[in-house]
């Protein structure tokens, strides 16, 4: 079993969400976050106190994936997501040593 | 000089005049919230601003030359300068600042001031109504410039038209009682004029985007509907009867809307919802403007009721005709203003008020329907055909147009057009 | 027909009055933005709706029914239908618009459309008040019952018995100058009822609930501090020095009873929190509402002191007795109104106001009290019994009965009454 | 007893002052809104509370011996106990309740209790401002006797001087029309000398302390802006042509003060702001408020201008001199206050009012600007020195200090010292 | 070491909190997240147009283990967090290199 | 590569990013938690109804870094975030399989 996990923009959360319906993904988990990195922030003023706000509102999707399925969730999750500009986020895959569905109980890939 | 000095002031009247004003002038800040609520978050600070600007620009203009427009001189189709920069409005007389009264309104007990003052705010928040058509997408700037336009080149004169008793359609007998035809007809129009020019906002239909704070927009709400007695009560212009019974008219048509308003949307949705009846009751008080001193009985719990309900389905075209009309405003303000406007023609009774005349219901005939079909007409061409225009021309002659780039609008108004953050409530 | 007509109306008084109306009507908003701020984000838009929509339904109810039964008539114990659809109400004299006086108003100086439209007011907050209590876990449908049938079966009758100079209660000398009975005494004994058919919120008294926004109940209390100027001030129906003493009566039993309530909360809990200035004030302005024209001098200090105290004390009684009272409808609005009209017993002043008695400090001995301990026990009677009775039946019958579902509950009003959220701020 | 009895009331010219009196009370909810946007998350309530509280504590002082204090006796530098805990205020007369006014107010037209409330409102608001500058950092305890304090040993006696006719300012024909030195200027150069002795926040001015919620700021703005037609045009203490005047000069200076503001912010930073918006309209009230009853024409159109250009450069002010003014209480009303002050010297017409005088540009000379420029001198030494020993007295005397700890300050007033948080909109 | 993370009901947070004191955790870490999985979301209706909110609110709970432990841990969290019904969420376990407490720079099992 | 995940009090985010930056760290991405440990939380009382609230504002500061920086990099994110009381919170790091820069497709350090 695999965390995948992407960092993107906000705005491309929805089409993620569809390409991964369409791949079969049956869950994922979404939260808010800010990233920092080569996209530049914005200045905010106010009475004129100008200042630097450095961090970018992104979402970061984390999704539990069988192994197998890792590459081609990853692969599909960075193509639904990207814009080709500047601060489209990151993905990465981590693995991961059990998975339990709370409800039943069930582990393994049938958790997922 | 047109106007004649005003000589017998009612204390209690002018102290009711003055408060109205004030009401009416808490109305666009209330506009401002309820407006604000129902946008996304991103967009807030644009919106807010757009409302409070025009507090600040058409106050000036009004005092200026907008009021000598509207209410100067004896032409038909537009005022004059007589009262321009308040000239001669606060005549010194005895010491006790009387003024002129602008032609045709002798009788009043108030002094000239106050119903300048009162108009002023009527002017203020007419274009601030087309903020919620046009939310999210326009630049400040090319809104700063409509607005003031708008403000001289279209609220004057429709003003001039009814309001003032030498207005060509005033003169032909429609009746306006505090604004359907002047403030919510016209601004309804323009709205839909303006968002033509414009354009949809990026992602509508598609994209939910749904109000960031209902509460604001609730906020807003109570304080229209307090506002509003200042408006519709207020046109009076005096502590009266009169006032009494346009307060009343305006209180049970917003109730009633707001009843038929949900009660629609229950039966379609199987949920009543707080936005309906926010909805609902503006589109009550809207559509009982033009009537409230000139119906009375159960005249107001029918024309709530109507506009309630037709309102509600009135802001789903939109999606037919695919116009993103983005709060409504056509929705609610163009087709209740309509909706008053003419069913005045079948409600008015002449027993009401002595100024007023008989409907179809109450024996009148036809005729004042006719006239307020003309009144309304007139001023939907009117209004459409200059704000189209007014639009047009932005677009071409401003550097960047009158939309934001794509980009902006993605990140949205408050950060592009104002640099500020509505909520900084983060800890990051 | 019973009234009689109006003759002399003042500008001046129908300009206050009007005013009055108008800031009464602003209450429910300020309410509901009080109540609102202090419920948990899933429930916000259910408590504001239950409070607007008294706006919309209890408006209409008085308009056609409820202003007659309270106020048309010489019964003892209910109105009549005089009055019914404003028949009378607004009668064109001379096309001044005077109308027909209720009962024993014979006096007044206000065209009777105002006393109506004032009174239509108080008939609207009253029952809003209720939701306080039951707060989180009714359904719509159910307050929309509750809420009609209470308006007219508990309401009507006793403001009958005690505004009218043709109730019972007036007659027998009871005083309440503002509706420390009808409408506080009247709504906290019936919230008490309705909980107790209700049950409790799920999780309560376990689990903390914590207001989800202060600054928004904040603005409700600035609104309801404002507007209770109006409902105090305003019920001297003129502007004249009893107004005036209303006005600082209430303003001082406001800012008293924050103190009274801060200093007990400081020497019990080591700090002074912005809930208890606000529930102190609000505190402060319930009970000094039956009080506001009948006492002078300092005894507002006095009065407000108290019921800052003593409601500070009160609103942890629910956690002995174990009955969930939301937002303390029974701690405030049942105990303040208890307590300001049996101190106005002690504080009552003649001299304040001719149409006023002397109380126990004043010379006036026990009989004033002995009344006010009538009125107030009728009241608590009477609301208590139909209120519960009302509870019970829309319990049995309404499909669904009176209370959301446990999931329902858990997920909140917002969506599952009104499909809708209050703040739909995040990104995702 | 120095006043005498007021006889002839006018009902309209009580309407208007009763009003008036409630919508100043508005304004500190208004103020406590307007400030409490502009705080970070954690000291929300901490702000909104020590507004609210002056609404407790300085009422209670006010009718005890502030009142009196100001507007009792003939003395010229201070007031007596005359009227201490409204003694002979509210004196029965035929049941009129008219009382005594004050001495040198003999022509009054309302009831003297409605002069009383309608100042109360004024020595409410005053302290309040000061919450502004001392923001964030000073503990509760200490806010508590500062304000109690102030309002005895500085408030009456300023107002003494200037608004009684007893008064040496007054008498030597400073003329301050609502409040532009009793209020502005006094309560700006107090918020200076209190931090002073209290010290910056920790972290400014090297951290960004961003507006938490700039719509909760609007609020507020929309709330003042219409509070002030109270606080300025009510100062004509009736319902006539000088109070329309003082309403249109209050609504032309806010707006021109908005535009003024936003177009050097705009030509400075390439944007204009909402915050601007309202902080401009804010200036522009304070500077209008000395001027509203004493100038006409398009003066208000050059003394709302200047303000909102120059508080525009006042409040970057504090980054230049190092003292930490959080929210630009000496910038916006100390700066508005003095200068609106001053201009009245230049643009004061005597037309206006007969009360009134001619300045320089209406043929009267230097010697209204020389007055007014020693009424604010005098002002600013007497409220500066006062205060300032005040905050260092409470320092060495409270326990505990002014000032929360470093760790407090950290984590905010409002769980340090109210133990509450103003949202809990978290699920956890 | 490992990292368990769960997602969970919000109104189940209290319960597996005390579950896990009772167990001897001395720490955890809590965050608001948006899940998308079998439970559906719900529908919002705004002036007639109305729209599908699949994302439905849960809470993540991470916390840091010692090897030992991580499975007692799991099965802990994932009984108290249980109702039953659908949407209850998930557990798993994420291998952990190094763990530091920043106060003391403490690392390894002590750092918890 | 590695995600080195840093729990850390919310006024310390500014001191941490700047020793980032200066470490030639290009990005990382933070998000709001609450924390529950050894540092106690508040009390809070409405209308006299006093109650715990055992969670404490904290920042997750998530960095991912080529294998050889980890320990630098975690070293330096304690060093900046501590402020020796109690509550400083934990660092921990975490081994991960892939990371993909959603712009471009780079993949492995170069996606940092
Ligand atoms: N080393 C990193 N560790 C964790 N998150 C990162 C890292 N670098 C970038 N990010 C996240 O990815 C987002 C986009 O990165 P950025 O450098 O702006 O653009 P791009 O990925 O297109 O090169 C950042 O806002 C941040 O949230
Ligand atoms: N594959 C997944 N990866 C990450 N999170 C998931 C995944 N599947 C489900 N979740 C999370 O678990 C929550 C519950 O899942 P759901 O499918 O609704 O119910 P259940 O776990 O009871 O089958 C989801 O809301 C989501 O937050
Ligand atoms: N075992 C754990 N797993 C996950 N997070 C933890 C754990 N223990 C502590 N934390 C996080 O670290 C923060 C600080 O821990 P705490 O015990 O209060 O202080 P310290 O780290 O200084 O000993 C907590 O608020 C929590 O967010």
């Amino acid at each position: 079993m695999k965390l995948v996990t992407a960092i993107i923009k906000p705005f491309r959360l929805d089409e993620v969400k569809d390409a991964l319906k369409d791949l079969g993904v049956q869950g994922l988990t979404v939260s808010e976050v800010q990233g920092f990195g080569r996209q530049r922030g914005h200045t905010e003023v106010y009475r004129g106190a100008e200042y630097e706000v450095d961090f970018v509102p992104k979402v970061r999707i984390e999704i539990l994936v069988d192994d197998a399925d890792a590459e081609r969730i990853t692969e599909r999750v960075v193509e639904a997501a990207r814009t080709g500009k500047i601060g489209d986020g990151k993905a990465w895959v981590i693995p991961v040593e059990s998975v339990v569905r709370v409800r039943t109980g069930e582990a393994g890939p049938d958790a997922l | 000089m047109d106007g004649e000095l005003i000589k017998s002031i009612s204390e209690g009247d002018t102290a009711w005049v003055i408060v109205a004003a004030a009401l009416v002038m808490l109305m666009t800040p209330g506009l401002a919230l309820f407006y604000g609520g129902m946008v996304r978050t991103k967009n807030v600070l644009g919106m807010l601003m757009q409302n409070f600007f025009s507090l600040g620009l058409v106050t000036v203009l009004w005092v200026a030359v907008g009021y000598s427009l509207a209410f100067g001189g004896t032409n038909d189709f537009i005022g004059n300068f007589d009262f321009a920069w308040l000239h001669d409005v606060a005549a010194p007389a005895g010491g006790k600042f009387v003024g002129m009264a602008p032609p045709g309104f002798g009788a009043l007990t108030i002094p000239p001031m106050v119903f300048m003052a009162y108009q002023m705010m009527f002017a203020v928040i007419t274009p601030a109504l087309i903020t919620g058509a046009i939310a999210d997408r326009m630049r400040f700037t090319a809104w700063v410039w409509l607005l003031g336009l708008w403000a001289i080149l279209v609220y004057s004169p429709v003003a001039h038209w009814v309001f003032s008793p030498e207005g060509w359609l005033f003169k032909r007998g429609a009746l306006d009682f505090a604004g359907g035809t002047v403030v919510h007809v016209n601004a309804g129009i323009a709205a839909l004029a303006a968002i033509l020019v414009l354009g949809r906002r990026r992602g509508w239909p598609k994209h939910a985007m749904p109000p960031h704070s209902l509460p604001l927009t609730l906020i807003g709400t109570g304080i229209l509907w307090f506002g509003w007695f200042g408006f519709n009560a207020g046109s009076a212009l005096g502590a009266n009867g009169l006032a009494a019974q346009a307060f009343v008219n305006t209180t049970v048509a917003a109730a009633t809307a707001m009843l038929g308003w949900l009660i629609f949307e229950k039966l379609r949705t199987g949920h009543a919802t707080t936005l309906g009846a926010a909805s609902g009751a503006v589109a009550g008080l809207v559509a009982i403007t033009p009537c409230a001193g000139f119906v009375g009985g159960m005249a107001p719990v029918a024309i709530g009721f109507l506009a309630g309900a037709i309102c509600y389905f009135a802001v789903s075209l939109k999606f037919r005709f695919g116009y993103d009309d983005s709060l409504d405003v056509v929705g609610v303000h163009l087709v209740g203003g309509l909706l008053g406007s003419l069913l005045l023609g079948l409600f008015a009774d002449a027993a009401v008020n002595e100024a007023g005349k008989d409907g179809v219901f109450f024996g009148g005939g036809w005729s004042l329907l006719g006239e307020q079909a003309i009144a309304v007409a007139a001023t939907i061409v009117f209004s459409f055909v200059v704000t189209y225009l007014i639009c047009v021309v932005l677009k071409a002659v401003l550097p960047g147009g009158i939309r934001v780039s794509e980009e902006d609008e993605e990140t949205g108004l408050d950060l592009t057009q104002h640099e500020e953050r509505a909520y900084a409530t983060d800890l990051v």
